[in-house]
This record gives C-alpha cells, structure tokens and sequence, in this order.
C-alpha cells in the first residue's frame, strides 16, 4: 500500500459513508442508539480535512493523520476503535510495513485489544478478525466481507450497547461490523489497480 | 420533533458556552473543547493542592456533568456530542485542568465508547507524568451483570458517587483512598429507570422507540436503551413497589434494617410534582420495609433529553462517613448553592 | 394521558407529602393543610422574630411555591388544587405558622382567584391581630395591561420576587419596607413564555390546546392560558431576539445600560440542554445591546405541569441591595443548597 | 325561604352540577383553564358533607355552612365568589331576613364586591347583579335567567382567567355565568311548591 492509495481509500470510504448514514444510524436504532452513521460521517469528513491540512509524506503519517482525525472527532464506542486501527497500522509502517495483511493484522489486533471483544461477541472485531486472515491466505474480497458482515446477524451480542438487548439483538446486523465491511471493501477498491 | 435549538450540531458547543455564561462563578470552558473546568474563587485562588476529580461522558444527561463541577463536587468535566462518549484529546485536556500535582480520578459510566476514550485519555496522560486512575460506575441493575458481556450501565446513581468522591477530594483524601471509597460506593448503588416516551437525539429527529399510549419501558436506560420489560401503566404505588422489589433482591437480606440514600431521578420531561408523588411512595414502602432513609433526593439530576420517566436510586450507607460527603457542602449548577457570588 | 400518579385527586396530598417526607430539613407540612412551612433549625430553634413571607397558588408550578420554603425565602407556602387558587381556610393556617408577631407578607400571583381567596385569608387573619399585608407579582408583558381589566399575569417572574423579598425579611426587614421592596422589584420583573407542546392537567386528561407540529404558541401562561400569537418554530437565537425586543420594550430607553437579573425558565418538559442553547442566546444578545447581566439562573423553577416551552424573565436591578438579596444565602428544596443537614 | 327548602335547593344544584361537570369544565377549557366543573363538583358535595354533619337549625346557620364549605373546598375564582355569596345571604338572614329577592340582593352585591366585576364584563355578576333585580321585580324565571347567561357569549371578557384571551373571548359563554344560572334555576325549582 501507498500513501496515494490510501488517500484514495479514505476518499471511497468518505463516499460510501454518506451515502450509507442514515443507513448506519438505522442500523444502530435497531440495536444501539442510533448515531453510529453521524459519528463515521463526522470521522470520515475530519479524516479528509485532516490529510488536506497534514500533507503526510509517507505512510505511517497517514496512518497517523487519519488516527488522529478518527480518535479526536468521532468518540463514541467506533471512534477509539477506528482509531486505534490505524494508529496501529502507523506503528507498523512506522516499521516500514506495507503489505495489506500484515498491516491489517496489526489493525485487528488493536482493534480486539481496545475494546476487550472476541470474535462472535456481535461487534466490529467479528469482521476484522476473521478479515486479517483472510488477507493473509490471499481471499480478501467482497463476497467473504459481506459474508463476515452478514454472519453477524443471527448473533447476540455481548460487547457494547447492543448487548444490553439481550435476546433482542439477535436478527440485526451490527452496525460497527456493517462500516468495518465497508472499510474492507472500499480498501480492495482502492488497491485493485 | 420540536426542540429549541440553532443547528442540531451545534448543540453542545452552544449549551456549554449557555454555561459558562450562566454561572462564571462556578465553570469556565477549557480553551478549544467542551469541557469545563472550576472557576470559583476558592479553586483560581491559592489553595492546597487536592485530587482532581474529573468525570465526563455523551450530552444529553444535563445536569449531569458540567452541571456538578464546583466546590465539593467535580473538578472538570467534559461533554461529547449527544449521547455520544467524549473523545480522548478532551478528556485528556480535562485532566490536565484539573491535576494540582496530586493525581486525578475518571469517575467513568460503563459504556464501551465511554470506557475506551477514557482509557486513551489515560495513556495520553501518563506521558505526562500525571498519576491517573479510574473508577467505572455500573449501577443500572435493570442489566443482568456478567463478566462475559458489556456489564451493567452506568445511570443515575452517578451523582452520588460524584458527590461523595467529590467532597473526599475536597477533604483532602489521597488517589489511592479515593479509588477504595468510589469502588465501595458504587458496589453499594443500585438504580432502575422506567420511559413512558423515548428521547428525541435532535440529529435523528423522532424517539428512539415507540411507546403505546398506555404503555412503560422497565428497564430502560439513559440512551433510550430497551429495558426488561414493557407493560402498561400501572399507578405510582404499584411501580414504587416493582422498582423496591428489583432493587432489593441486589441487596443481600433485602431492604430491611438497612439504612439508604434514596434518588428519585426525572428523565428531562416528567413533571416535579410527580416525581414527588412517586417519591412519597418509594419513602413509605421503605418505612414500611423497615429500612432507615438517611438522604433524598427528588429532581433531574441525571436526564435523558427530553424523556418522560424516571429512576429510582438506593445507595446504602454502609459507612456513615459517605452520608456526611452527602450533605457536606456543594457549590454547583446542578446540585444547588447559593453561597458563591458572582 | 400518561403521568405518574396514583388517583389524579391525591396528587397534591401526595406531592405535598413526598416534599415533607423527603426534605424534612427544610419543610414540614401544616397539620390536615397541603401547606408547608419551615422546618429548619434556625427557624424551629430559639431565633429573633422576624416577618413572615408567604406565598401560594394552584399546584402544578413544582418547585413554586413550597420548593422555595427556607431560611433566606418564605417561610410558608399554600399549595391549591392543580392550577386552581387554594382555599382561604388554609392560606389563613400558612399565614398563623408563619408570624413571629412581627406580621406576614403575602406574594400573590395575580389571578382572580389568587387575589380574592388570599384578600379573605388576610381578613380571618386580621380578626387575630396579626398584621398582614400583601404584594401582587404582575410580570407576565405578553398581556396587555390595563386599569380596567384583570391586568397581568404573575409568572416566573415570582421566583426572583420570592429570594429578594424573602432574602430581605431573613435580614430583619419590617414589613412595610418589605411592601415597599417587593412592589419596587415586581415594577421591575418582566416575562414572556412560549410553548411548543401545552400542558395536561391530570384531572382533565389532555393537553390544554393543540399546537402543530411544528407550531409555537407566544406568550402563553403558565396555566395553558393562550399567548399573543401562534408561529411557525424559529431558531433559538431568533426566539431570543423575538422576546428580548418586547420585553425591552416595557422599559423606558430599552435594555442599553441597563443591568438586568435574567431567569431562563423551563416549563417541565423542556431539557435543560436546550435552556441552555437559549439562554447562551439570551446573554450574547443582551451584550451586543450593551445591557450588564449581574446575575443568571438557568432551569425549571416555575413550571406548567408537563408544558414544553420556557420563559425568559429580565429583572433590572435598579438598587445594588437586590443583587446582594439574590446572592444571599437561601437553603429550600428549588433553589438550591447543601448546608443542612437533615 | 325557610331551611328545608335551602338544602332541596342544594341537593338540585348538586344534581345538576354533577350533570354538568364536564360541559363547565369545557366551557372553562375554551376561554379559562378548564376546571370550572371540577371545581364546582368538589363545592357540591363538600356543601352536602357540610350540611350532612353542621345538621343547621336557622337560615342563618344554613347559609353559613354551605359558605364555608365552598370557601373551603372550591379554591380559584369561583369559591371565594360563591362562598361570599352565601355569607352576604347568611349576614343577611341573622337579621332575620328570609324573603328571596333581599337575600339575592345581598348575594349579588357580595359577589360584585369581592371580584370587583361590572355588569358586562363577562363574568358571573352578568348574571348575579340582573337576576336580583329581576327577582325584586318579581320576573326572576327561567326564561330570564338563561337570556342573562346567553348575553355572556358575546362579550369580551374584561376579569377573570378569560380576560387575558382579549378578542378571543368573544363568541363563548362565561362559565361562572353558566354554573350560577344553574344555581338561580333551582333556587326557582326548590321555591316553586
Ligand atoms: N467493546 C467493543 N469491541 C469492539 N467493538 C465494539 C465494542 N463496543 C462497541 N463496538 C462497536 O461499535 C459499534 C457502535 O459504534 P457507535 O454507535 O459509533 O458508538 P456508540 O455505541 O458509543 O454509540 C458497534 O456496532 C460495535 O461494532
Ligand atoms: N373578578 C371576578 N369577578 C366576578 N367573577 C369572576 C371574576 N373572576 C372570575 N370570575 C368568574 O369565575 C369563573 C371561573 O371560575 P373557576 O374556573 O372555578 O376559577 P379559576 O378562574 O380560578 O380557574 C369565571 O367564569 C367567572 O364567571
Ligand atoms: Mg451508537
Ligand atoms: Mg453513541
Ligand atoms: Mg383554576
Ligand atoms: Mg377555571
């Protein structure tokens, strides 16, 4: 990965984030409280002021800008999380890192190490997790994200808001796994040329 | 949905500033955030150096937090967006406010976000060489509890625990001691709130669930989150009774013979006069229980925007030292005082 | 209609017992009355005789009138039926428990029923040789005024009437200068109330008119009494600037110069968040006119059950003494303090 | 009139309040603040508490029984109006005054006093003032009192809760105007054998 494709990944994601508010905030209604789509367009639009404003030369300040931008606009449970997830992967090309499953490795380790969740505990980690891997056996695409986004469904959650539903969350979608997919895949996007 | 508002977005910028208009003598805002930090004249002047106590969280529960920073109370305070954890670089702005050399305590809700970004604001601080420790308050028992999932929420009962820890800061207790006394204090505090409408976030626009016209949520929490139950109205007796009831199988022996701090908490819409009507009930079914009220409270401490509702909060003072932090003095927005002039 | 009762004609019996029951520092009720009196040590211990202050009206204004019954605000208060005037018989009780056999001052809001049935309390009373004298609060200027009509309305505005009058007689005031205060102070006092939702009086079931959804009423009373106008919502700084020009208009050469003690009031049902987006609103336009605000309170105080809504109130503070009277100290349920203990 | 005929007069004009509370409060609700018939409902069967254990053996005695129960249990406007009423008729009848158009006299100069309200003004003295003097006349009847109490509806109310609606007020009846036209009608029917 290169500094231009990552500014071409935050660009797409931004994109794909506008489109899917209401969509995001409707999701996490269901389950949550219902601003998970405010708080990514808040991040999204911070993250692109902020690398416009940065300039970053390489990659781990990249990283590092959108962290920043992430961890100090969007709060919430998502913002840490995101934020975490790239300021890891600014660690790493800190270390001169740039293959995309070493780096989103790094990414999910930070990310099920914020927020003390497991994979199948109904959150973001259920598609970052299994995600990493998938990147590093080479079968990173669309259909294995929407598969791992739609897995999330029939779960109960035991991690954030939604696990104070109880049985009651079990046939919704989680909202930080739904933005993570699209995270995902806006990144093939982006690095498919 | 009708609220009295510029832009939504522009909320909680503008009701801080609202704030510090207000009451100068009590909070100015912290240069570039919305968090606020003491400005009474017993904190700008000289004075011996103390555990600063900083607590903060999502908008929307107002008096809750700025509303509690002063005298005997908070240091500072930080407020995120509405219903949405505050992110680190404010927080960690608000301790450093806060810090007189003597370390800071997070009084914290158990919320993931709230969690997570507090615990960053930590790391950005210990660079700093300021000592930072918190306590997590989780009284909400309408949740079952495990410590396989999320734990129980954070509700109203966070106003007594920001008030005891706050008036033992202000006596001059030590990081350490503070830490012991809010973590026995909140394994003591035990709240359920009841919704007969849901809260309107102004950014979405209409409530977060829909009640039938005679119909409560039991359980339910400070965020519109779904309780355990939903019913249909039933008088103030009868719900004082299911609440107590709830609330005393978490005390082991039950309610009898115990001695209590009550809080009867209004979400944002529920009139004064009935939550007074339910405060009666609640204080004659202890009496009746045979347990001893030592402290009440009745009013919106800790809101939900505009939900009708409200909570009930038992404490039980297990240590007589904590109904002296109660009624020790305080000079707030939100708890009340009329010593500090302007 | 959904509200938090037992039977709807228990609620002010019941209201007024959940307040004795639990804030017994400061109010104890008058014996087979729903009225309050204080219940403090400085008052029930040995004490110099001062004047009495009594207040009351129609129920439903929580923490008006019993909530501002302590040391350094009125010594008793009259709580009536829902909206509705109490009775002479126990106006006449409050007025007993209040004298020291220095004499009572009665605040009377100014309605038809208020004045009449406190005028008969004043007559019984006068048969017992206590001196007593009355003052009629007349704030609201949504109403025209007139010689030859009912004349204004007494709102929010009695609040600040009630800590200035009640701070002064903590202070040894007779009660002819204490006349004299409090007519200078009500001349002064000016209010406007808006409402986006009217209130629901338990007895009757449902709101006491309809507003559209995205209707606001202007001038509305405290009692779902219609206003001047009905509008389309407007942002809070336009509402701001809407009811600071009429209020502005009541004094002679506008607000430039002037030095105000300002009220933002919420309703019941209006979160304390959006009084303070309005209320940051208020102050800033009140700077730009080159107005001086020496004093602010922010938050539900003279309430309309569950009436969505609030009032802005100005006070110019034409003698300095008053801005002390509203700093004094004051220890009662609505306006705040932590000193007593229970 | 004699005792037993006050206390039929009392036990008709309950009757009829009872029949009639919602309709008063309605009227109330649309130029008032919607308690008239609540408040009027409370005075009744306090009056009838009142009479039930006071058992009064003169006019006077009577007269001042039902005041004090009305001055007691009513509140707003309505109960000091009332209540002075009946004690302007029980002064009255200690100084042996029994005959119906003196006592409405002093009944109706009573309640002018009190509220300080001039015929027109649209309250209950629009009712209470004339109706006396129709009694002295000897036509107080049916017809007439409801002709006193129509000519309210388009008034501008000048006192009361309905003044502070100005032009708004025209158009309804006055709802103390309507609750003493009420009580006048079964004076009449208790007076009638
Ligand atoms: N402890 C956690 N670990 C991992 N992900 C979490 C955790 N808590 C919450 N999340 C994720 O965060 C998402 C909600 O984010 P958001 O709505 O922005 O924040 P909040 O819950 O504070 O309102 C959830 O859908 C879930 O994927
Ligand atoms: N000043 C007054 N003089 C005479 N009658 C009055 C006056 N004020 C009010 N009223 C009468 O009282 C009636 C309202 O009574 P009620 O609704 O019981 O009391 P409130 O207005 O206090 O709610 C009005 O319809 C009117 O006839
Ligand atoms: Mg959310
Ligand atoms: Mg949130
Ligand atoms: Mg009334
Ligand atoms: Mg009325």
């Amino acid at each position: 990965m290169n500094v231009e494709q990552v500014k071409q990944w935050m660009q797409l994601y931004q994109t794909e984030i506008e489109k899917n508010k209401d969509y995001l905030s409707q999701l996490d209604t269901d389950i949550g409280d219902g601003d998970h789509g405010n708080n990514m367009a808040r991040g999204v639009d911070a993250v692109a002021a902020g690398l416009a404003k940065d300039n970053p030369a390489d990659l781990a300040q990249t990283f590092k800008s959108i962290a920043m931008s992430l961890i100090s606009k969007v709060g919430g449970a998502s913002g840490p999380l995101y934020g975490t997830a790239f300021l890891e992967m600014a660690k790493a090309a800190k270390d001169s890192e740039s293959d995309i499953p070493t780096l989103l490795q790094a990414a999910a380790d930070g990310v099920a190490k914020r927020g003390g969740a497991k994979v199948g505990d109904k959150t973001m980690v259920d598609v970052w997790t299994p995600a990493a891997q998938d990147a590093k056996a080479g079968q990173l695409n669309a259909a294995n994200i929407d598969k791992l986004v739609e897995a999330t469904k029939p779960l109960r959650a035991l991690k954030g808001r939604a696990s104070y539903l109880g049985e009651r969350s079990i046939g919704h979608l989680d909202p930080g796994a739904v933005s993570t997919g699209m995270l995902l895949k806006t990144l093939l996007q982006a690095t498919a040329k | 949905m009708k609220k009295i508002l510029n832009n939504p977005s522009d909320l909680v910028p503008e009701m801080v500033a609202g704030m510090v208009a207000s009451y100068p003598q009590y909070v100015r805002q912290i240069p570039e955030t919305t968090a606020v930090v003491r400005n009474d004249k017993a904190f700008t002047g000289n004075h011996p150096a103390k555990v600063g106590v900083v607590s903060g969280g999502g908008s929307g529960h107002e008096p809750l937090h700025a509303g509690f920073v002063g005298l005997g109370m908070l240091t500072a305070a930080v407020a995120g967006q509405v219903f949405t954890s505050p992110t680190p670089d404010q927080i960690y702005a608000a301790i450093k406010a806060a810090d007189q050399g003597q370390g800071v305590l997070l009084i914290v809700k158990n919320y993931s976000g709230d969690v997570m970004n507090f615990d960053m604001a930590k790391d950005l601080a210990s660079i700093d060489d300021i000592s930072v420790e918190s306590i997590v308050v989780d009284d909400d028992v309408a949740v079952e509890d495990s410590l396989y999932t999320q734990g129980r929420r954070g509700v109203a009962g966070t106003v007594y625990v920001e008030k005891i820890v706050g008036a033992a800061a202000e006596a001059g207790a030590d990081l350490k001691s503070l830490v012991k006394l809010g973590k026995a204090v909140i394994e003591q505090t035990k709240t359920i709130g009841v919704a007969l409408h849901a809260a309107t976030v102004p950014e979405v626009g209409h409530p977060g669930f829909e009640l039938g016209p005679d119909e409560m949520e039991y359980g339910v929490g400070i965020h519109n989150e779904p309780g355990y139950k939903r019913e249909k109205m039933v008088p103030s007796a009868q719900l004082a009774k299911e609440l107590l009831d709830k609330i005393g199988q978490q005390y082991t022996g039950g309610l009898s013979g115990k001695k209590f701090a009550v809080l009867v908490n209004g979400f944002g819409a529920t009139p004064l006069g009935e939550q007074f009507v339910f405060a009666n009930d609640v204080l004659q079914q202890l009496t009746d229980a045979k347990a001893t009220v030592a402290f009440t409270k009745v009013g919106n401490y800790v809101t939900s925007l505009d939900m009708t509702g409200l909570s009930l909060t038992l404490l039980q003072l297990t240590d007589d030292k904590w109904l002296d932090y109660l009624n020790a003095p305080a000079a707030t927005i939100g708890w009340g005082d009329t010593r500090n002039e302007r």
